[in-house]
């Protein structure tokens, strides 16, 4: 066990994946100079052959490594940013998500897409992308997007070795946040998991990425008011552990979701939907979604930062829900 | 019929090219009617006129090469040596086919034979075709990959990408562009840029080659260059094919939606297969050699589609197959009514 | 007023606003040749530099419909089917979508994609897509998913109408529905208004494009065990009336979403999530989802068809939640 | 500063384009520096090096003339003629900046001379462009649209797709691909194929021109042509403007991560703006001349600054602003914490 970023979890992900399968390979656009810190030493140790910096063109690599992985490899592709998996959509969602059923299960495809979502420092609208849900709406392809350096670990190595095509989103916000992370090379977290972050009796918050340290933090937060706030982290998106917060909502009775995506077929909604489907029988309150509302992203910081999931809103809503006293507020 | 190419002596690889260019023929022509009988479910894009190309290709790799193919999906596979029974159960939607009825006649791509998907997602396929290359690079095999595409699919980004990718890495990729003139009702003019497809090769720094499409042999030997240069690491070549289609864009859909010009009745004039025959004939191969092989592929066309028809459907089950390696849970509502 | 069915509906809504507005354009793949009936004498009528045919590169000409509408154009992009879309989903995410907000207000993109959904017939999963809700996740693109003619027709012509950019998508299962229209070439229905196809008491089934004409035919056979169902088709997906949604829900205390798309993040989701979210004091069952599950679309009919929202599904779902009884379902 | 083009006289014109490069370059020099200071949020990616491409290529249109741009979006609104103020407020997220804040040092784009966005997806400007030069033409007006992008961007399906598009349907679209030797931390020899971006045009059928990029008058004389050729109705052209980034991708990110190679001095010791300003007073332009520009720039420059620094951050509400032509309604819950 050593205390590790996330960014040092990818990293060692990676590298201990890549040491272990040769047919595990990496591509992406400037990955080799190891930009963020994901690739350190990459080039030395596993060889330029596998360790690939890409032309700009992430339809065309993208879609490559979906061909490599039906000849047999395990491509990691880093697409940096979640924003560049617009120009990728194509062989995405119409090679990767569907070449497996379309040929009626001759085709394999076990590859790894990862990609930053970087938002919140003044990139502007089309550099702060979290569009997870979008893919989440194409059935055939697995989604991760875990919150702490443990999660990540265990989630990339697993998606890794898994046999179907897994996207990664890496939350920006999460990047610098340190953990214990098991140092034992088969340390691997299931895919389709979800993790209860801290257990708590009046309300269940359930948050998705970057999410996950507000919610935790609004979740103390309420302990001033006496309100126990459970918070769980998915982890998975899809397949979506529908079990973990079915069962938590059941004990709870209230449920709120944190997202940090856009509000509207969000995750959050999907997560909301389900409850309301699954266990209206237990329900208490309304489901609230606390996500960034259906803006794009400006520039500028200050009107920028109050878009996304802020604690003080988390904290509102469940007194809302609980039924403690709220602060005002204006329409 | 699906030997290894490469294990095909002189003689024999003749035939087996004028044999794979009346298996698709013969496949087809009972398809287009069965079709029009409504046996076969939605569209089909038949390959009639274009057999030199797809068989000229495929006889220039070995059984282990790659091929990414097209919507116009039934040329491809069996140019490359597929046997016909699944292609034809997988067109009446049957659990024998290829696809155990997901794809049907857009996607007949059969992995066997090396076939790593007919994609109906217009010029999708480059892409895997660079990434099978590099797969197989990477493994240190010496296999190369075969990426079929319509002359209007040279006007995607896929394309485009995928052959950068291919030439700035020299994977042993060939492109091959079948050039018909037409996509769907628009002429190769109307929508593709510059006089020649392959003119695109010189702005990749890779050879561009033109090839007379209706001529089998003419093909194989453009092809047998390339696949050369791409084993020996030197990496891809872009060749367009000159070729035809005979039947409208998909047949069976009403009214031909082709603007034909004058040169329509030249080109069917230019039949492949007749070509062929002529040429073998002519080198001394025998009438009866050739007639014995038609023979051969009607009795194997009319056994593919008994076969077919013998088959089952799939069970409702098997649509929640395949989505990932592990099958998906049924909805219970929508298993109660399935 | 006159009988014409879905098909003539799109093909008069282009032609009175091509021959209204001089900056009204149309481009697409076969355009010409009118494949489906929706450009009718079109090229006579307005000739070929209003009505171009494109190569086969959506990425390009829909991008370039965004550069056109930039400079004044209104252009109308007929997209052919929405499987097409996802190759263009680089210039609908972050020009067209974002333009107009990244340039402070600078640019203004009036212009319509048109998508068929192509389901139900053999097309197999390359070609069957519905993925309306992908584009609901994105803010900047207003979504129009008629189910009539009617409302086809009015809400198109409103479409090339509007000042910012509108996605259409036209369900395949409705072309061929017949209904009356009104001839007056300023015949308009506003983008974001739903509408009540059927009034009822006992449950509101929302609907989304080919999933109405299904509803409106479950809503009569419940009518036999004494349910009263509203239809409410919301014609817009963004904006999404929800006040319309939320006053029937408060009044039926009941919800069904029916929708074609695939379940996970959809369009049924939002809704399903909106209601919990603020008509919860008034709801006395579980709101369900009938959609189409998230498994890809086989080629295979009889294994295809039962996938997508059924009479029999809805009927079901609305007994289930009315409280009268419901066949026996396996698991 | 922002006069018409067309009307400067041939004396004016040499100067302005001087003047053009020196307010590129003194803009970023002080963006820069404030960017250091953490007065800027977000990334910084510079122009410098590369000022004559820009100045060049925009001295050769007209102001109604159209032009996209990219993520190192400072040099080519100002080459087009745009006003420093509210380009400097733009940098400090001001709502008196050129986007109101919205979009920040990669999105300086001012349409009121011209420019149709600077993009920071990389190759996404290509379509837009074809686009613009669709509409000129619908329109019946002469004027044309210009494409920068980098050779890195050259590998993007997109830029392919813009040029197919251009090309086949003759619009009057110039594409220039400032070719800076690098995408990043790439080299354009390890993601490019080919020799030469400029021999992409060669498979669209259009002309393919190779310019020194330091040089602003080769530049502008090559665009000019490209300009003529374009209203004349013949079509898009493709020139590669072959320059040089002085900076790091994006300053002030810690260390540099472009591999420069030994030609680096070569290239930082032919600075277009030194370069041009040698020939102006080889030509007998007086050095006064041009030092009174660079003051005068350097007035400009701190008068934009001291303007942005005085001008307000935007209002929370105008966040809902421009995601549609009407404001969006601002959910409850976010407004009570903003
Ligand atoms: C991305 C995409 N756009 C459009 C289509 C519709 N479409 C199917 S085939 C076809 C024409 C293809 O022309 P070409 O590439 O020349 O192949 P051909 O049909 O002539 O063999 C079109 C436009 C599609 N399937 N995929
Ligand atoms: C679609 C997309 N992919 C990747 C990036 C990240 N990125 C920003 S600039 C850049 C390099 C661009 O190189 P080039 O086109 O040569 O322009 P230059 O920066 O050299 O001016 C990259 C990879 C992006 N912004 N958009
Ligand atoms: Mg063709
Ligand atoms: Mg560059």
């Amino acid at each position: 066990m050593a205390k590790i970023t996330f960014l040092e979890a990818i990293q060692q992900a990676q590298a201990e994946e890549l040491a272990r399968d040769p047919s595990v390979f990496m591509m992406g656009e400037d990955i080799r100079c190891n930009v963020f810190g994901t690739t350190t030493g990459f080039v030395e140790r596993f060889g330029e052959e596998r360790i690939r910096d890409t032309p700009i063109s992430e339809n065309g690599f993208i879609g490559a490594a979906g061909g490599a992985a039906m000849v047999g490899m395990r491509p990691i592709v880093d697409a940096t940013l979640s924003s560049f998996l617009y120009p990728a959509m194509d062989q995405i969602c119409s090679i990767i998500a569907k070449s497996r059923y379309i040929y009626g299960g001759q085709a394999r495809l076990p590859l790894v897409i990862r990609s930053c979502m970087f938002y919140g420092n003044s990139n502007a609208a089309q550099h702060s992308d979290r569009p997870y849900a979008m893919f989440m709406n194409m059935p055939g392809l697995k989604i991760i997007a875990p919150s702490d350096p443990r999660d990540m670990k265990g989630l990339l190595k697993a998606a890794i070795r898994d046999d179907d095509p897994v996207l990664c989103f890496e939350d920006g916000t999460c990047w610098m946040a340190k953990a214990e992370v098991p140092d034992d090379p088969d340390f691997l977290i299931p895919i389709g998991k979800g993790d209860v972050k801290r257990e708590g009796t009046d309300v269940t918050i359930i948050a998705i990425a970057g999410g996950v340290p507000t919610a935790l933090k609004a979740a103390k937060r309420l302990e001033a008011d006496d309100i126990s706030a459970e918070v769980i982290d998915p982890r998975t998106l899809v397949p979506l552990d529908r079990d973990l917060i079915l069962r938590s909502v059941r004990k709870t009775g209230r449920a709120i979701c944190v997202d940090p995506a856009h509000l509207t077929c969000s995750a959050a909604s999907e997560i909301s939907a389900t409850i309301v489907e699954q266990a209206f029988d237990a329900l208490r309150a309304p489901v609230i979604r606390v996500t960034t509302p259906d803006t794009h992203l400006p520039f500028s910081p200050h009107i920028e930062k109050p878009l996304y999931p802020t604690v003080e809103r988390i904290v509102d809503a469940a007194r809302r829900i609980v039924g403690a006293p709220v602060a005002p507020q204006t329409v | 019929m699906h030997d290894a190419q490469s294990s095909i002596g002189d003689n024999d690889r003749r035939l087996e090219k004028y044999r794979r260019m009346q298996r698709i023929r013969q496949f087809e022509t009972k398809a287009e009617a069965i079709h029009a009988a409504g046996e076969i479910p939605g569209a089909l894009h038949t390959y009639a006129g274009m057999e030199a190309s797809g068989v000229g290709a495929c006889m220039a790799l070995r059984p282990d090469d790659y091929m990414v193919g097209t919507h116009r999906s039934h040329g491809h596979p069996i140019a490359k040596g597929a046997m016909l029974r699944p292609l034809m159960a997988e067109l009446l939607g049957k659990s024998t086919g290829i696809c155990r009825g997901k794809g049907g006649s857009m996607h007949l791509s059969d992995f066997s034979v090396g076939s790593l998907g007919e994609t109906s997602i217009v010029g999708s396929g480059g892409p895997v075709a660079a990434g099978a290359a590099l797969g197989a690079k990477l493994q240190g095999l010496d296999r190369v990959a075969l990426c079929f595409f319509g002359d209007g699919a040279s006007s995607e980004g896929a394309i485009h990408e995928g052959m950068n990718l291919a030439a700035v890495w020299k994977l042993p990729a060939i492109f091959v562009c079948e050039n018909n003139r037409f996509g769907m009702s628009t002429p190769t003019s109307d929508a593709v840029a510059g006089e020649h497809v392959a003119d695109r090769a010189h702005g990749y720094g890779i050879p561009g080659v033109i090839v007379d499409g209706q001529d089998v042999d003419a093909v194989e030997q453009a092809v047998r260059e390339a696949v050369d240069r791409a084993r020996a690491g030197k990496g891809p070549t872009l060749i367009e094919t000159k070729t035809y289609r005979y039947a409208d864009h998909a047949v069976n859909m009403g009214r031909d939606l082709t603007p034909r010009g004058p040169e329509h009745d030249e080109w069917v004039g230019r039949d492949p297969i007749r070509l062929y025959r002529a040429r073998l004939i002519e080198e001394g191969v025998g009438d009866d050699a050739l007639s014995a092989i038609d023979e051969a592929v009607r009795q194997e066309v009319a056994d593919a589609l008994q076969y077919a028809r013998d088959s089952a459907y799939p069970d409702f089950e098997e649509a929640f197959d395949h989505v990932f390696v592990d099958r998906l849970p049924i909805p219970a509502d929508v298993r109660a009514h399935a």
